[in-house]
This record gives C-alpha cells, structure tokens and sequence, in this order.
C-alpha cells in the first residue's frame, strides 16, 4: 500500500489523455461520449490518490460530485444524441456544424 | 511493498489497455464494455490500493452500473448499422491526435519532478463516515445544488428526446 | 398703484387664457372676453398714467424668478414716467385696434376667431410686460414674447405659403437682433452684476466707456431686428400677411417700437457711449430714408405703410441717438396713433375690397367711404408733419434735436426724408380715395365698414389730429414729462428760438412740397408717373425690387448655410467621415474576425486539441514571459 | 442625512418597477391590454413613490440625502449605497415620469407587449439605479444594465434599421464605458494603494486624490464614456440612427434619460476626480460642446426625416449643456443641470408628438406632412408649445436653463458664451422650419385631409408634458434652489476650495462691484 502517489498520478495523467486522444480522433458521438467520461474517471483517480495523500476526505466528495455531474451530463447527452441521430440521421459530429461560424 | 507495486502495476495495465480499447474499438458496443471494464478496474484499485471503499462502491453502482449500461441502452436502442457506427478517422486526425497527447504527456513529465518523493504516509483509509460528515456540513450546498443539477438533467433529457412534447 | 400695475399687465393674459383654454366655447363669443379685458387695462393704464402725473413712481418686485447665487432676477414692475406713457399708449391704442377686429375677423372660422383674440390679447400682455419690467431679463420676455405673437399672427391665414413663410421670416430675424439682445444682457450681467434697471443705470458710470459702447451696440442689435431697422428690416413688409388688425398693433404702433423704448430706457448708458448713440442717429437716418425710397413706387397699399413705419421707426431712432429721448418716444406715442389709424384704414378698405391690396386698381374710394377716407387723410397729414397735426409736433422735436445736437447731416435726411414721406403717402392717398375708379368691379365692391370698425377710426383720427398738443402743456409738455425720467433737460427752443423757427418752416415746407408734387403727378398728371419710371428705368427697377435686398440674404447667406449644412456638415462630415470611421471599426473587426473565425471549425477534436496544446503553450508563455 | 422618513425610499423607488415585473410576468401575454394597465399603474405609483424625494429633500445642504448604505460585497469593499442630492433628484424625477408618460404613449404597440412593458420596466429600475448609486460599482453595474433592456427595445421593436441601429448603440456606448471601468479599477486600488482600505464608495475616493501623472488619461477614459453618452460632437452618430429606429417611447426614454447620463457623469464623476485635469482640458471640451451646438443645429436643419431633425437638436442642446458645465461658474452649472431637465421634457414631448403622427401617418418624412395644422388643431398647438419651449422661449422651461447656462459661461468664457447664444437663432431656424413644412401651407398630401387629432390618452399626455413646462419656466425656483448647494459644492470640488473661500469671504465683497453689491443685499432681503 505505501507505493507513494506518484504513480496514480502517472496513471491517472494517461487516462485522461487517453480519453482525450479518443475525442481528438473519434468522430462517433457516443464513442467521444465514452471517452468523456474516461477523461472524468482520470480525473477521479486523482483526486482519490490525492485525498488518500491529504488524509482527507473531501477529494472523494468532489468525486462524488463528478459523478453527479458525469450522470446528469451522460442523461443530457444522450438526450442531444438521439434528438441528433432523428434530425440528421447518424451519430458523426461532423454533421453537426450549424454553429459553426 | 514489492507485491503492492506488481499488484498496482498489473491493475494499471488493466486500467490502460482497457481505456486504448474504448479509444480504438471500432464497434461503440465494444468500446463501451471496455469503458465498462475499465470501471471496474479502477473501482478495483480503489477498494484494495487506495482505501477508498465508498468510492469503490458508487463507482460500480453509478458508473459501471448506471451510466455505462445507459449508454449501451442507447447503443441498443439506435441499433446503429455497419457503416453508420464506423468512423471515418483521418490519417491526419490520428497522427495530430497523437501528437498533442505526446506533447501534453512529455509536459506532464518534464514538471512531474514535484511529485516523485510522494510517498504515502499511512494506511488510514478514509471512512464512510467521515464523507457524509463534510456532504452534509460543509458541503451541503453544493450537494444539494448536485441534486438540482440532476433534476434539471432528467427533465431536459426528456424534454430533449421526445419527439413531441 | 401696484394693483393698478398688475391689473393693467395681467388682465389680458387672464384674457388670454380664457379664450386660449376655453376656445371650444367662446368661438365666436371670444371677442366679449378679449376686448372688455382690454379696455379694463387700458383704464388701469390710465390711473397709472394718472398717479404718476401726481407724481408717484413705483419699483416693486412679484416675486423672485430666477435666483442662483448672485444672479437674481424678479417677475418686477418699474413705473415712472417712461413706462406709464408706454403703458398708456399700447393699451389704449390695443383696446380700440381689439374693437375693431371684431368687425375685420368677422368672417373667420369660429376657432380661428377665438384663437386671433387669444393671441391678439396675449400680445398686448408681452408688450406691456415689456414697457413695465424693472430688469433687462424680463423685458426681454416680453421682447420675446411679442415677437412669438407677431410670429403666430403673422402666420394667422398659415395655409397661405406666403403668410407662414413671412411668420417664420419675421421669427427668425427679430431672433437674430435677439442674439445681439441677449449677448448684451450677458454682458451686463458680467460686467455690472445685476440686471436690474435700477442697479445697473445708477452705477453706468462703474464701466470704462470702451465696455458700454460694446454692451449698447449689441443691445441695438437687438433694436435693430426687433424695430426693423437696416439690415434686418427685412420681416417688417413681409408681416403685411397677417390680419391687418395685427399689422395695425403689432407692426406699426407697439412691437416694432419696443426697440426705441429700450433704448430709452437705457439712456443712462447710451448717454455715456457716444459712439453707440452716433451709430443709432446714423442707422435711424439711413433707414428712415432707404425705406422712405422704397415706399414710393410700391403699389402694394399695406407694404406702403410697412415701409412707411420702417421709416418713421428710423426717425424715433434718430431722436433718441442724437440724445433727445423724449422726443423719440413722444414720436412714438404719435406714431401709435396715426400709423395704427392708417393700417386700420387700408384694413377696412381690404376688408369691403375683399382683400385687394393693389392701389392701382381702386381710386375715388372716397366717396362710397368717407369715413374710412378723410381719416385716412388725418394720418396722411399728421405723418407728412402738417400742422397742427400730431406728427408736426414730434418730428420738429426730432429734426430739432438732430440739428441742434450737432447732427446737420442727420437733419437734412431727415428733412428730405419727411418730403418723401409726404409724397408717397399722398400719392397713396390719391391713388385710393381720389381720382378716378380705374377698376369698375372693384368700386362697385365698395361700401362703408360697419360701425365697430369706424368707431376705432375716428377715435385714432382725433387723436392722430390732437396728441400733438400735449406738447403744450405746462412744464414743456409730455417732453417735460418724460424728461423726468429720461433725463435730457435742456430745452433747445429756448437757446436757439430763431433758428428753431427756420427749421420748423422748412419742415413743413418740405411735407406741403411733397403733398404738392404728389397731388400734381396723380391727379393732374404732370409730370406723368408712367412717363417719369420709364425714364428712369433703372432706378424705379431698383427701387420696385426693393434693392434686392430680399435676393442677396438668399444668395449669400440663406442659400449657402442650408447648402452647406446638407452637403458639406451632414452628407460629407456625418455621413460619410464620422459614420465612415465608426463603420470602417466595424468592418477591420469584422475582417479580423472571419480571419480568426477559421479556428472555429466547429469539430470538437479540434477543440480538444486545442485545449491540450494550448495549456501546454500558455504554460511555456507563462514560462518564458 | 436620512431625509427623516421611516422607509428606505430610494431603495423603494429604484426597485418598485421590478414588483411590476413580476406581477407581469404572471399575466398570460395575450391580454395585451390588462399587461398595458399593469405596466402603466407601475409607473403611476412609482412616479407617486418619486415625489417625495422632491418634497422632503432638504435645501441649502450640498450633502447626499436619503442615503442608504448595507455591505454588499464584503470582499472587495463594494457596497449597496444609494442617494440623492440636488444633481440627481430632478434626474431621478424626470425618470419616473418620463417612465410613466412613455408607457401611456406606448399603448399602440402590438407586438410582444409583455416583454415590450417588461423591458421598460427594467429599464426604469436600472435608470434610476445609476442615478441613484453612490458606489461606483454598483453605479457601473447599473450603467451596463441599463444598455441591455434600451438595446432590447430599440432591436425589437425599432424601424426598418433596428438591429444595425441597436448594435450601433450597444458597441458604441460598451466601447467608452470599458475604458471607464479600467479607470474605476485604477481609482479602486489607487485608494487601496494609499489607504489600506477597499471601497468602491464615490465618497472615499473623491478623498484620495490621484497622481498627477495619470489624471489626464484617466479623465479622458471617463469622459470618453460621458461624452459618447452624451453625445459630444464627433461621438455622436449613433444618437440618430438610435432615435430614428428606436419606438417612440424608447426615443423618448433615450433623449430624456440616457443622454443626461453622460452629463450626469461628468458632473458627478469625472470632473469632481480629476478637477486638474478637467480644468485643464477645459478649452478642448468649450471648444467641442460649441461645435456641437452649432453643428448638431446646423445638420438638424437640413434633415428631411422628423425624428432625426429632433435627434439632432439633442446634440445642440446637450452641447449647451457641457458648455454651462465646463464653464464652472455657479450660473452656468445650474443652467446647464436646469437644461438637462428641460431638455428631457421638451424633447421628450417632441418625440412622442412626432410618434403621434407616425401611428396615423407611417411616415416621418417631412415632405409626407404638410398644412396638418388645419385637420389637427390640438396636435399642433401641442406641438408648438413643445417647439416653443425647445427653442427656448421666455416664460417657458428652455429659456430659464438656456439663458442660465448662457450667461454664466459668458461670466467666465465671454467667447464660448456668445458663440452658445447662436442657439436661439438656429433653434429657432430649424424649429420653425420644421412647423411651417409640417402644420402650415395647405395640404397637398391627400392621406392628411382625414387625419384624426388627438385622442384622450394623448391629450392626457401633452397635457403632462406641458405642466412641467410651464412650470419651470414661469417659477423655477424651487429647482433652483435644491440644485444650488449642490452645484455650489461641485464647482468648489473642481476649482477648489480656495477658489470658493474667495467668492463668499467677506472682504472679496469688498472688491465687488457696487451694484453685485446691491444684488447681494436684494437677495437676503426676498429670501423667505
């Protein structure tokens, strides 16, 4: 147990990019959807390694709230997504460019 | 201490190959049961390396549970053909993907000095009691807004998806 | 002697008002409000006018209108012997000229009856608020205020072009004398700290006489757009299309006067700036005999008598630039008589004639109105300085003082001048009351006015006959009397007896010369005048054209300001430099924009390359700056 | 200095519209005209809930009355802190009842009528709000506020040009209003810098005198804002295209209102923080409130479009305005402040009567009216009364201001003074003008012979209108005399207090002409 934070932060770092690498090179909304939430879950192992470090709790309620978030954000995306697919037919976000410019 | 690190190491390994698979699965069913694999597997590491049961429970209950097969309902529902799910990716897309994630890592790395004589001091986990203390203290305002957030989501979501209100 | 003040001032704005508010009920009744308010001024006048013949003088304030720190101004009334004749002149000659529009607006719609009294009566409000204010700042209401009623009379038949047009002329012009008026009262204000008469006369002397003659200047400025003397002269025959009524009141016997009385008024410093007086004499004479040249070949029966004013008001000027105030304002008080008399004469000819204005279409109108006629002859000799006839009285006081104040120059315009003046106005009288009807129709048209209108015309006539003879009173008469207040107690006659004498048998010589020569041109025809403008061609061109005056304000400064206004400040400065540099901002913002806006893709992996690479560069921005 | 009364009056006053708002907001939006009365009984009971400001205000102190003052944001020293004092109690009055007359004058407006009386009401509450606010934050969250609802009623519901107009506005007044907020900051932590202490209130940083160095450009970044406000003259081409396509009552509102918030922060911000440099920059700001008079006169007499002629005049007689105000002496100043009341009546009666004839006729080309005088009666004598007191006539408001104006600027700057007096002419010029081609001549457009006049709800309004007109300009004292102190302490603020001890020390009596003299002791005597 005492292998330091170092390396859950090493983790946590690769998981949020690897999250990102997935929304910059997807183009499936709801694949980009789940990277998302890959990016969050990054997040949270921080903020768990780092509130083990803290002897605190409060990183741990944040990640309670990111979840909160994450669940509230997957509800009203998938809302969009479907409301999207009925519109134009398919889930590509490069169909979806009418606030572009 | 040597078996902690090959236990850590193996459940990263885990960790990553399955957030390589959400980000490179070419069916989004796949990539959500990796998505789904990957929850687990930090909620996992949660219970057994980092002393975080609560979390580790609400992480299988919420997001393994609830949001991932929320996702997969979606999937489902849509039943998207070969063809509409494949992405289309661009050589270029990949290869400036890829490079930012380089560029972004190497700059973690080059400031991740800070970090390396981190070791953890003890082994006191943080209870579930000591959570509850701060949500409804110091944070009950925020929590509570969480749960407006909530709300709102579940009646903008149905707003959204029907056809016809 | 306050109540009598205040009665006299304000009861024909409570008049006013009345028929202003309540013009859906009097309508056609206005006139038993308006008129009977009228009368009961001039009464009040009267008693005034009275009270201070025994002696009694007042200087009271109302109440305080505009105080801010030391510039404290009062709604306030000064009653000496100036304003009391004042007074009385304007209100009574307003009281008769009320009567008599009863008659001429006889045919006038039901609210434009009730409007004309309203106006008529707000008018006689203004002027005497003019001639009784104690302080420069509420005069110049009722200086102003006269010159809005002059302008909505004026304007009276406004769907007329010409008579909305000469409202606006008369408005604008007077307005330009005004900005003079006022620059002046800015100016006392700095420089004596008060505008009040009394503070500002009994400490005229605190100046250096270089600063009067600035402040007086430019309140004859004032005299000169408000009196119609030249260069601004120019409104008077235009405010013909009003009502003639109104020409009568306003345009003959009080507004265009309310200019010598400031300069009355203001004796104490235009005594201490000889040179403002000088210009005053000089500017009087001129115009007395430039419009006194017009007048003479015009065939327009009330622009006759326009210019006929224009040049009586240029002698009142004369009078009190060569220091002889009294007389001025005694010309004045004839003037307002006789001139008034005249307009209401050629009123009731317009009104029979359905107004026809040309007098070369009437002649020998004399015998189907004799009144209106042999009144009109009263005027005609009281203004050519017959004797004994009011206007002999006050233009010898005038030409008198002009010579003996050291003038000749002066003198000898103005005598050549009451020649004119005798001239045209008999040619005018031939032309229209003797001789031969040359428009058969027209004379049929013709008729005597009904009594409402002749009454007032007799009343005037008799006093355009005996107003003279309160130069004969004890203590040298209303020129005594007004000396009091105006100051000037020397009496030439008494130094000069002789001369004086010569003088007043030259003038008179003068006005019989001018009867004689237009009796023989008009009615004997010898000289034939058809003959005599052909031969003269150029000048009666010029003359009839007014010198063109009229053309060249409109080429040189009307024309070029609206041109330059539209062109050069709106459609090149606003529009195209000012809007132009405030749209060209617009414009580089919108360029760098649609430059920037490539960035925006609208793809998210865009945006998240972004992000990733951004925080990177900002970090080493941070870094390295 | 409570002005003795139980309730927080200024708070009442600058909130109440927002009740009506929300009793708004519960009205179902198509009984357009229960939302109409809802609106307008607002307004009557706020302008009712306005006048005792006027009555209970205290004469012969300069200091701010009905003043409130509760923390607000603690951290960084701002605080809700509201009063009034002889600059700003007419402005607050005007607000209110040009408020109120312009909801009565909106009554033809069809489209969207609840958010149409929503957005005015809004407007009311931050109008007030800024000329109420003595904290400059507070006064600067009032002043941006107040630009979305106006920028709301001009792109909604304007002209053909709306939103190029509503833009035009907007960025306009944002740009000189951003520069004004990095002055507010600098001033904020200047103080902080010398004191110690944060505070947005106007009063503590009047105390704290700013270096000499960066005075100027701070003053120019207010006065930047100010006089786009205003609008001075090469700032000031928003103002017609803003009026021509704004509602009636929005003109009304901007003319009457928003512009005198430019003046307003002169008088009240900019020249009291920085008096040097305002003294120093005197000349430029004489030399361009003449330009602005005299060319806003000029351009106006040329317009062909009636709206645009009155925008027009706004320039003129705002510029007369900044003329008496940075002629600093006590005459001009007052005038200047009487003129902006005057100006708000008068042109705000111009404006609505020309919105009068546009619900009739749909034009406001001059060249479409022509002899209306003869089938309108009642609307032109209305009209000429407005005119009349516009240009500036004796007995009525225009005058008392104008010459007030006029001859305190010509006390301390003789030139500038006369060259302002050209006024009276071109007003009259363009005014007249405009009457004779609009009421006189005979009517040549067949549309204008069935005209109808006025109705009673519009009497109703004129009649308002005219009050006030009379009002001021046959008794204006009672204004005068609550601006007086006021004023007295402003001047004192820019030219210091050295140079005031001198005007009222008694051995500067002394050197007095006689005849001031004399005046001075007439004055004591009349004072009740």
């Amino acid at each position: 147990m005492g292998i330091g934070v170092f390396p859950y932060i090493v983790l946590s770092v690769l998981v949020f990019l690897l999250g990102a690498l997935g929304l910059m090179i997807r183009r499936n909304a709801i694949v980009m959807f789940l990277c998302l939430e890959l990016m969050l879950n990054g997040v949270n192992i921080m903020f768990v390694a780092l509130s083990r470090r803290m002897c605190s709790a409060e990183g741990q309620v944040i990640v309670l709230f990111v979840m909160a978030v994450a669940a509230a954000e997957a509800a009203i995306g998938m809302a969009v997504i479907t409301a999207f697919y009925r519109v134009r037919g398919g889930v590509d976000v490069d169909r979806a460019q009418l606030m572009k410019w | 201490m040597i078996g902690w690190y090959i236990f850590f190491l193996f459940l990263a390994l885990l960790i990553l190959l399955s957030a390589v698979g959400v980000v490179v699965m070419r069916h989004p069913v796949y990539s959500a049961l990796s998505l789904l694999f990957n929850l687990c597997v930090t909620a996992v590491m949660y219970l057994a390396l980092m002393g975080a049961p609560f979390i580790a429970m609400i992480q299988v209950i919420v997001y393994a549970g609830a949001i991932v097969v929320f996702f997969l309902f979606v999937l489902m529902l849509m039943n998207l053909k070969r063809g509409e799910y494949e992405d289309k990716m661009g050589p270029w897309r990949i290869v400036l993907g890829i490079g930012a994630f380089l560029i972004f890592l190497l700059q973690v790395i080059a400031l991740s000095g800070k970090w390396k004589g981190w070791v953890h001091p003890g082994s006191r986990g943080v209870g579930i009691g000591e959570i509850s203390r701060l949500l409804f203290t110091r944070y009950v305002l925020p929590f509570e807004l969480v749960s407006l957030l909530i709300f709102v989501a579940a009646v903008g979501a149905v707003a959204l998806a029907k056809k016809r209100l | 002697m306050k109540l009598w003040v205040l009665g006299a001032v304000f009861i024909p704005l409570l008049g006013a008002a009345v028929n202003g508010i309540f013009l859906w009920i009097t309508k056609k009744k206005a006139h038993l409000i308006a008129v009977p308010a009228l009368f009961a001024s001039c009464i009040c006048s009267l008693v005034v006018l009275s009270k201070v013949l025994g002696g009694a003088h007042a200087d009271f304030d109302l109440y305080l209108w505009i105080p801010v720190g030391k510039f404290v101004v009062p709604v306030g009334f000064l009653i000496d012997e100036l304003s009391a004749v004042m007074l009385a002149t304007v209100s009574f000659v307003a009281a008769w000229i009320h009567l008599y529009s009863i008659g001429y607006m006889e045919h006038e719609t039901p609210r434009g009856y009730a409007k004309y009294f309203c106006w008529l009566n707000l008018f006689t409000f203004f002027m005497l608020l003019l001639v009784s204010a104690n302080n420069f700042l509420l005069m110049f209401v009722g200086w102003e205020g006269v010159g809005l009623c002059s302008y909505l009379l004026i304007g009276y038949w406004y769907e007329k072009a010409s008579a909305a047009n000469a409202g606006m002329k008369a408005f604008v012009t007077t307005r330009l004398g005004d900005l003079g008026f006022m620059i002046g009262l800015f100016a006392i204000y700095k420089y004596y700290g008060s505008l009040m008469f009394a503070n500002v006369f009994s400490h005229a002397s605190i100046l250096s006489s270089s600063l009067i003659t600035v402040i007086t200047l430019l309140l004859f400025v004032g005299a000169v757009g408000k009196s119609a003397q030249f260069p601004l002269y120019v409104w008077l025959p235009d405010a013909m299309e009003g009502p003639t009524p109104v020409s009568s009141l306003i345009h003959a016997a009080t507004m265009v006067t309310a200019g010598v009385y400031m300069v009355a008024r203001c004796h104490a410093l235009y005594n201490l700036a000889p040179f403002s007086a000088e210009i005053v004499a000089s500017i009087g004479a001129f115009t007395a005999l430039f419009a006194a040249t017009i007048a003479l070949v015009n065939n327009d029966l009330k622009r006759v008598l326009a210019y006929s004013t224009i040049s009586q008001l240029g002698y009142m000027f004369i009078g009190v630039g060569v220091g002889v105030y009294a007389a001025g304002i005694f010309h004045l008080f004839t003037h307002a008589f006789f001139k008034g008399l005249m307009f209401l004469t050629a009123g009731s000819v317009m009104h029979v004639l359905h107004g026809e204005l040309n007098m070369q279409k009437m002649g020998g109108l004399i015998k189907k109105m004799p009144i209106t006629g042999w009144t009109f002859v009263v005027g005609a000799l009281a203004i050519s300085g017959i004797p004994p006839f009011s206007g002999f009285w006050s233009k010898d006081e005038i030409l008198a003082g002009a010579f003996f104040h050291g003038h000749p120059v002066v003198w000898i315009v103005g005598t050549f001048t009451a020649f004119l003046t005798a001239f045209y106005m008999f040619r005018l009288i031939f032309l229209t009351f003797f001789g031969k009807p040359r428009d058969a129709h027209l004379y049929e048209m013709a008729h005597e006015s009904p009594p409402v209108m002749t009454i007032p015309l007799i009343v005037l006539a008799i006093g355009s006959a005996l107003a003279g003879f309160f130069a004969l009173g004890p203590h040298g008469g209303i020129v005594g009397f007004l000396n009091k207040t105006l100051g000037e107690t020397v009496a030439h006659g008494k130094e000069a007896a002789g001369v004086g004498h010569l003088l007043l048998i030259i003038s008179v010589a003068m006005g019989v010369l001018g009867i004689a020569l237009a009796y023989s041109m008009y009615i004997r025809r010898v000289p034939d005048p058809v003959v005599m403008a052909r031969t003269l061609r150029p000048i009666y061109t010029l003359l009839y054209n007014k010198y063109y005056v009229d053309e060249v304000y409109f080429a040189f400064i009307i024309n070029p300001l609206v041109g330059g206004s539209r062109y050069v400040l709106w459609k090149f400065m606003d529009v195209a430099i000012i809007d132009g540099v405030v749209n060209g901002i617009g414009r580089l913002c919108r360029l760098v924009g649609s430059g920037v806006r490539q960035f925006q893709t609208g793809y998210i992996p865009d945006y998240v390359w972004m992000i990733l690479v951004g925080a990177v560069v900002i970090y080493w921005i941070g870094i390295l700056f | 200095m409570m002005g003795g009364v139980a309730y927080p009056m200024l708070t009442v006053v600058t909130f109440f519209p927002l009740i009506g708002v929300l009793v708004l907001l519960f009205i179902d939006k198509e009984s357009k005209n229960l939302i109409r009365w809802v609106a307008f009984i607002t307004t009557v009971i706020e302008f009712i809930l306005s006048m005792p400001l006027y009555f209970r205000f205290h004469l012969g102190t300069y200091h701010y009355q009905f003043v409130e003052r509760i923390p607000w944001i603690k951290i960084l020293g701002a605080s809700y802190h509201l009063g009034v004092d002889g600059i700003s109690l007419f402005l607050v009055l005007l607000t209110t009842f040009l408020t109120m007359l312009s909801i009565l004058a909106s009554w033809s407006i069809e489209k969207h009528v609840k958010e149409y009386m929503i957005s005015f009401l809004l407007l009311e509450t931050t109008m007030i709000g800024v000329f109420c606010a003595l904290d400059m934050l507070l006064f600067y969250l009032f002043w941006e506020a107040m630009l979305v609802p106006m920028y709301l009623l001009i792109g909604v519901w304007g002209g053909p040009r709306r939103v190029y107009a509503a833009i035009k506005f907007f960025l306009y007044t944002m740009a000189g209003s951003v520069l004004m907020l990095v002055s507010i900051i600098f001033l904020y932590y200047h103080h902080y810098k010398v004191t110690g202490e944060l505070s947005f209130s106007l009063i503590k940083l009047l105390a704290t005198p700013v270096p000499a160095v960066v005075a100027p450009w701070l003053f120019l970044a207010f006065a930047l804002a100010f006089a786009i406000k205003v609008p001075m003259f090469p700032f000031h081409t928003w103002l017609p295209d803003a009026h021509v396509e704004a509602p009636t009552a929005g003109s009304v509102i901007l003319a009457g209102v928003l512009l005198k918030m430019g003046t307003y922060g002169f008088i009240r911000f900019c020249m009291p923080f920085f008096p040097h440099a305002s003294l120093r920059f005197t000349g430029l700001f004489l030399v361009l409130a003449v330009i602005s008079i005299i060319y806003g006169a000029l351009v106006a007499l040329v317009q062909d479009d009636m709206k645009k002629l009155v925008a027009y005049t706004s320039v003129s007689h705002l510029g007369l305005v900044m003329l008496g105000m940075f002629a600093l002496t006590l005459q001009s100043v007052t005038g200047g402040l009487l003129q902006m009341v005057n100006h708000g009546i008068s042109t705000g009666a111009l404006f609505l009567l020309v919105g009068m004839a546009y619900d009739r006729r749909h034009t406001r080309l001059i060249k479409d009216y022509g002899g209306i005088a003869r089938v309108m009666p009642i609307y032109s004598a209305f009209f000429l009364i407005a005119t009349l007191s516009s240009i500036g006539l004796p007995g009525l408001n225009g005058f008392v201001g104008e010459f007030l104006a006029l001859v305190g600027t010509f006390k301390s700057h003789p030139v500038f003074g006369a060259l302002g007096a050209t006024t009276s002419v071109l007003s009259a010029c363009y005014m007249l003008w405009l009457v004779k081609r609009v009421f006189y001549h005979e009517i040549t457009v067949t549309e204008n012979l069935s005209l109808k006049d006025l109705g009673f709800r519009e009497v109703v309004i004129c009649l308002m209108f005219s009050i006030p007109m009379f009002w001021i300009g046959i008794y204006p004292k009672p204004v005068l005399k609550r601006m007086e102190p006021s004023v007295a302490h402003f001047i004192a603020q820019v030219k210091g207090e050295a140079a005031m001890a001198i005007e009222h020390s008694p051995q500067a009596k002394e050197k007095m002409s006689l005849a001031a003299y004399l005046v001075e002791e007439r004055k004591v005597e009349v004072r009740p």
